[in-house]
């Protein structure tokens, strides 16, 4: 008996050895294989959920600058200066976007100094389908790039207004090429950079929130301006002759233009599709609709009027405030937010700017300048991590935000980032001005400016409606 | 020849052409014009711009008539265009000297 | 040797009870926690893919209205009216957003009673990141929200066509915010809120198919504009008067953003990104094409001229019948119904309104009543489970939809839902526009007419073209 | 004892038996079903998010025509023409669609002939929400025939810029249908039809490169347009009468919506949300950048002055040059492309045209055929495998593509995919125009042409802006 | 000095010009207009609504002349824009009093 | 009475408008035109299509004023029209023979 049990036993044992991983040698390699496939394609299906949003919006940030702002801007000059007007638009979408390839991306996103990147992206080295891991974890990094190029083309297209009729078109090209190198790349940097000064989720020294660019795109932009608008002087003839908007029905299809863009300029912002798009979508449509009842109002109390020039001034200076706090703030402190812009920046362009007597021709100062100071202020008010979870202490424990979070001193925050933005503009636009008036001369000749630029600087009529 | 200019308010035109159909005036040349005199105009605020618009919109008819018509189509025109209220504005009467037909080389009252 | 064998069996009794456990032990719980994470891995990339393409398609239903629309019905009124016009489109974005904000969209989508919803979302409270599971399980409540938005934006703005070029503007913001609450609110709640009396999917007592609005988009402000102008009367000098359109081309740009724009509003209306979306998508665009060669052909029978005006209002009024449809047709029916309504609505807006002699200026109820009640129809007959899976019986087994499913009896709940929204505009709107005129009286004076809304209303002007 | 041990070594044995197999029972079934459930999840999720661009992108192509293409042509007409002009896009975008739906689809993209489809997919039998695996397998077969739809509208329609201003509506229709039969869909079956002789990716016998269609839609295009110029003769008054552009604001909205509707056109070819997208994306703005530059510059050296007119004319120009490239040729290149085509465009259409006389009103042939023609030489030149990796050996490894990679014959077949395409292109178009001339005659009689197509064709004027 | 007033189809001015130019007349004032005459007009339907418009484009060319060159201006102005079908539209001069170039306050024939 | 009939300069017409009020001139009609002259045009190009233009905008005004009154209007207008610069303009003026205010048939200087 005890003989016959020994193979028995020795099966068992055997078997006791060998069947578990029997089975497991058939079933879980097929198992393990299976998941680190599945979890590639989810992976693969997040990116391109996120990537249909982020081309999507980057489409939509381009058509912000063409059509949108030109027809905006283009609308509200005289006849004579449609064309070169939307030709400032249209023209820094060709030549920022060969400046971004050559070094802008680079000196905007490369690197991790405090001031301005370095060139590791130069000619777009390095910039491949693999996501940039620092700053779009779920998008080709490709995608980013040209995604944050749309904001480096409108940012100057935004400056023209305040020089629009009067300026010469070279040392316009000039200008902008100094100023995204000198203006604009460093404040992106600073901002939005790794390591930037400014940065708030990638270690700046003095985090300011700037979600998609109250800082960075209006405040720089719109100041520039105000500098441009008082080293041109005044057009010819202001203010005593007409200047009236010669055709608002565009500047109305550009301002809807730009409020539908936004939507990609800031919910694109969350660099992907997330519930944080989705919030930063809404506060934009809050800010915008806000702003534009607010601005009516105040016109319809003071002119008795409102208008529809108003109500487009409105919406965009409601979107310029809501910009740096899309993706921080609650649906109502945006409408807040848009309201009090409207208000402001109607009081800015009628009544300030009257009493200055500068000539900023299409507002791009009282809109852009003023609004986005607002904006930025106001989102050190309201951030809060109830819409904005992703910053957090090393205990994984959220950090207040804002004022409403009980951080009131991220409003300091905020000012020295809105200083830092004034100063680089102020100072960085006086010396660019100064050397294209060197170099060619900023403004065209007084006849010149009385027949029009399309005809002098262009050879060419935006309409010919004679039969 | 007469020439026969009127500026009237626009929304008159074609009340004042049927008119002087009615009449047998055919021939009339009309054009956009901007008039100013004592009708006030209105206010116009572009960005807390002030213009005062003083300068409206009329429609200028010009038309050449045989001397012996210039009376009935004055009054015809008068009467169409009247609306009483200041902005109606003004006819005024012109020799003409010679009318050509381009057509044909017709000239004088046979050309109109 | 039995002794021996003792300490070998319980090892082997050991291992027997252990190995497995053990193998377990080392495998498993990395496979639970791989499967979890993957399973919400796989759960945040559908979210984010459907969401990209519902907040791509909230930006696109945007744009249907501004500047769509607003080009649409600008192009179509004399040069006098044309800012006029477009402020009725433009001023609804911003006063519908902020309504919406504060009850409408609680009335609209809160709670489940038949006829109205309740406060639960008030001031927008519990509408967060978290999907509602009720309306759109893969996306954000608030993309459901903003996008259900729109669609309230451009509803009203439809009915404005048909009082264009004289009524008061006060009088038109009061009498919109009190339609969005009376009619609009109320009218989505039935067809699409839960327990809706007319919800199709969300247990409404009498099931009625509006896949996209046909009843509660285009019913209600075509019926409605007819009221209004029949209550306003004719504009002084219709119909002797020349009214021709005074800008066609902005007409056809407003037309073709609308063709666009309507992709968002009816493939959006699937809330995802899956095959019904794709479907809803081919369905718009046949229906849009069909009643554009419709409208076309009719006219060119008839004035043996074929016209861009009827081209453009054709394809609108082959979008509007083909919205309630446009979830549950396949292609062809989609042909067919968009034929079908570029013909009824030409006769309408041709034959019958010159019949009637009423002045619905932009013709608003001659395409958006018309051609919303004869899709509202179409789609009882039309309507088939083979296109939209989503009607099931408690076994699972699909029912059959419309009567090309056999089921006939869906063409009499079609009817009811187009009879409930025609009573409920017309009672709505009477009742609305006697408040409006006893508050503020509803139509200018005839002078402010004579002269233009654009100068005596907003003190402004379309075109200065003079140099 | 022995006796004991029994029970015990069958509790032993069957435990051995058993509970491996009773661990499976409990723990894999659960695991294979949640593995099963997710993968399926995954696979939904990544048709989510490549459906949601690829929906996107259909609607930015139809953008493309109308308004697109609508007002970039519209605007470069005289006043009197605007109307006849921007109904040319927007009928094909009706008539074309239904063509595609009864057989158009199938002849270009059913079977897997060298030269032509079958009928397979005839009246959109057999094309449903499944995914078409030969063409897309991650999105529905419908969101496929519709994107490819889009690119059957605009093709005809580019043709129409070379006879604008004096063409029957009638014989425009009969000739848009016929060309779509006879050239369109061969040419577009033979290039990204399975089997096509000239498909790269499915088993074509010469594999010729064209992303996204410069042989398949610009040279086809361009080439008729030249041939419908020729054959019609030139405008009455051409070129001694003025015929500027009368309304170039309207043509730098459609150019700018082309540009951006182009990124659905080029990175919607990849018909996924992928790197490969993002990188198309990228080429298609760096093409159009670096070509408004070049064209804008050869003028500023040729006349004194860079134009509107010509910053348009150079980005489309650009866009259609980087169309064929755009999936396989890195940023760089992309701005090469661009720029040479922005040069030789603009000495075609200033230069060359003026020397041979032939009025192509519009210049489609010098913009599209010539622009188009570079791009399908210069991808041959320029593809390679580093940024499109599809093409692999039957051992997986990558292939060269282009020069570049080494592969210089490939020029050889762009060459040969650039003969056929002009080839058919000719012969095609020359039968239809005599067929149309024989049946309704082409050209307008000389007093509708002097009066204006708007009045004599449709009865309707463009603007009527007289107070 | 004569004014002569022509009113010519559009699509003839360039025509015209020239020929004017070819006998030394260079100085004009062009004004767009519309005429109503025996040239009959076109129908427009807008959405079923149909108009009948009557008012065509025209151009209204104006000249001062001296009265010895009146003849001459004329003569070449109709030969360059007849092209012998109705609506070629015509020709109507008047007395002119004094003319004055406002850059240099030449006055009389000099003037032009 | 008189027509005084200026074409003047675009940006000159505020001015002017100013001046003309300021000698209590009120009633005056204003048209858009295109000048030909001395005053050289400019170049335009379309897509290597080169166009001379030769047409330049200019603005007419008309004016019906008392004889008596004639000389002065004319001296404060093309005083303020003046610019030195080729290109200012004229100033013609012909006999008026009948004024008619349409709104209640004033005739004459009373009309004016
Ligand atoms: N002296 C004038 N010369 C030329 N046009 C005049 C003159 N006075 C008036 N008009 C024209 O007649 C129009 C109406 O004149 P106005 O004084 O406003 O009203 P009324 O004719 O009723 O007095 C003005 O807008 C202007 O176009
Ligand atoms: N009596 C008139 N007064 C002013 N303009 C006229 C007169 N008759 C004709 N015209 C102008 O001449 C144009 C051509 O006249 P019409 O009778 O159509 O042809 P035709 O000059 O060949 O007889 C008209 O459109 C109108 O502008
Ligand atoms: N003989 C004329 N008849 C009618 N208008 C004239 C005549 N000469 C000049 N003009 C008008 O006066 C304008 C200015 O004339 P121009 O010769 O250019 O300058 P200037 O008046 O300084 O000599 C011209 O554009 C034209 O509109």
């Amino acid at each position: 008996m005890g003989s016959k049990m020994k193979p028995l036993i020795k099966l068992c044992l055997l078997t006791l050895a060998t069947t578990p991983a029997a089975l497991w040698a058939q079933a879980n390699p097929d198992i393990q294989a299976r998941l680190t496939a599945v979890e590639a394609a989810a992976k693969s299906a997040q990116s391109a959920g996120d990537n249909a949003w982020m081309l999507t919006s980057a489409a939509l940030v381009l058509m912000m600058t063409g059509p949108g702002l030109a027809l905006f801007y283009g609308g509200l000059v005289r006849r004579k200066n449609v064309l070169s007007t939307m030709m400032h638009s249209f023209v820094l979408m060709a030549v920022v976007t060969v400046i971004w390839a050559v070094v802008g991306y680079s000196l905007a996103f490369g690197g991790d100094s405090s001031f301005i990147g370095d060139l590791r992206f130069a000619l777009l080295n390095n910039v491949g389908s693999a996501p940039n891991a620092d700053y779009a974890p779920t998008i080709p990094h490709q995608t980013f790039m040209i995604y944050q190029l749309m904001f480096a083309i409108i940012t100057p297209a935004l400056i023209s207004g305040a020089f629009a009729e009067r300026m010469k078109f070279s040392a316009m090209l000039l200008f902008m090429t100094l100023w995204a190198l000198i203006v604009y790349f460093p404040m992106a940097h600073m901002v939005w950079g790794k390591g930037g000064l400014l940065s708030a989720s990638l270690g700046g020294k003095i985090p300011c929130f700037d979600f998609a660019g109250g800082t960075v795109v209006h405040i720089t932009s719109g100041v520039s301006a105000l500098v441009c608008a008082l080293y041109l002087g005044k057009r010819v003839g202001f203010p005593s002759d007409a200047m009236k908007p010669h055709n608002l029905v565009i500047s109305v299809i550009g301002a809807c233009l730009l409020w539908v863009g936004w939507f990609g300029f800031n919910a694109g912002s969350a660099l992907n599709a997330s519930g944080l798009a989705s919030s930063a979508f809404v506060a934009t449509h809050f800010g915008a609709a806000a702003a534009a009842l607010g601005w009516m109002l105040a016109e319809w109390l003071h002119n008795g009027k409102p208008s529809m020039l108003g109500g487009i001034s409105g919406c965009v200076a409601g979107l310029v405030a809501i910009t740096p706090a899309s993706g921080f703030v609650r649906p109502f402190p945006a409408l807040a937010i848009g309201f009090a812009a409207g208000i402001v920046c109607f009081l800015m362009v009628t009544k300030v700017k009257q009493m200055f007597g500068y000539d900023d021709a299409l507002d791009a100062f009282g809109v852009h300048g003023i609004g986005g100071t607002l904006g930025a202020i106001l989102t050190g008010v309201f951030a809060t991590n109830a819409v904005n979870d992703g910053f957090k202490d090393s205990a994984g424990k959220m950090l207040p935000l804002g004022w409403v979070d009980g951080h009131a001193s991220q409003v300091v925050n905020q000012l020295i980032g809105v200083a830092i933005s004034w100063g680089l503009a102020i100072v960085g636009t006086l010396i660019i001005l100064k050397i294209c008036d060197v170099v060619l001369g900023v403004r065209v000749p007084k006849q010149q400016e009385i027949d029009g630029l399309d005809i002098t600087l262009h050879g060419e009529e935006g309409y010919i409606l004679e039969s | 020849m007469k020439k026969i200019e009127a500026v009237i308010q626009p929304f008159k035109l074609d009340e004042v052409k049927e008119a002087l159909k009615g009449i047998g005036i055919d021939g009339m040349t009309i054009g956009e014009v901007r008039g100013h005199g004592r009708q006030k105009g209105h206010k116009e605020v572009y960005r807390g711009q002030e213009y005062n618009v003083d300068l409206l919109p009329k429609v200028k008819l010009e038309m050449v008539v045989s001397d012996s018509r210039a009376d009935e189509v004055i009054k015809t025109l008068a009467a169409a265009a009247r609306t009483g209220k200041i902005g109606d504005g003004k006819i005024f009467v012109y020799d003409v000297k010679e009318a050509i037909r381009i057509r044909n080389d017709d000239r004088g009252e046979s050309a109109l």
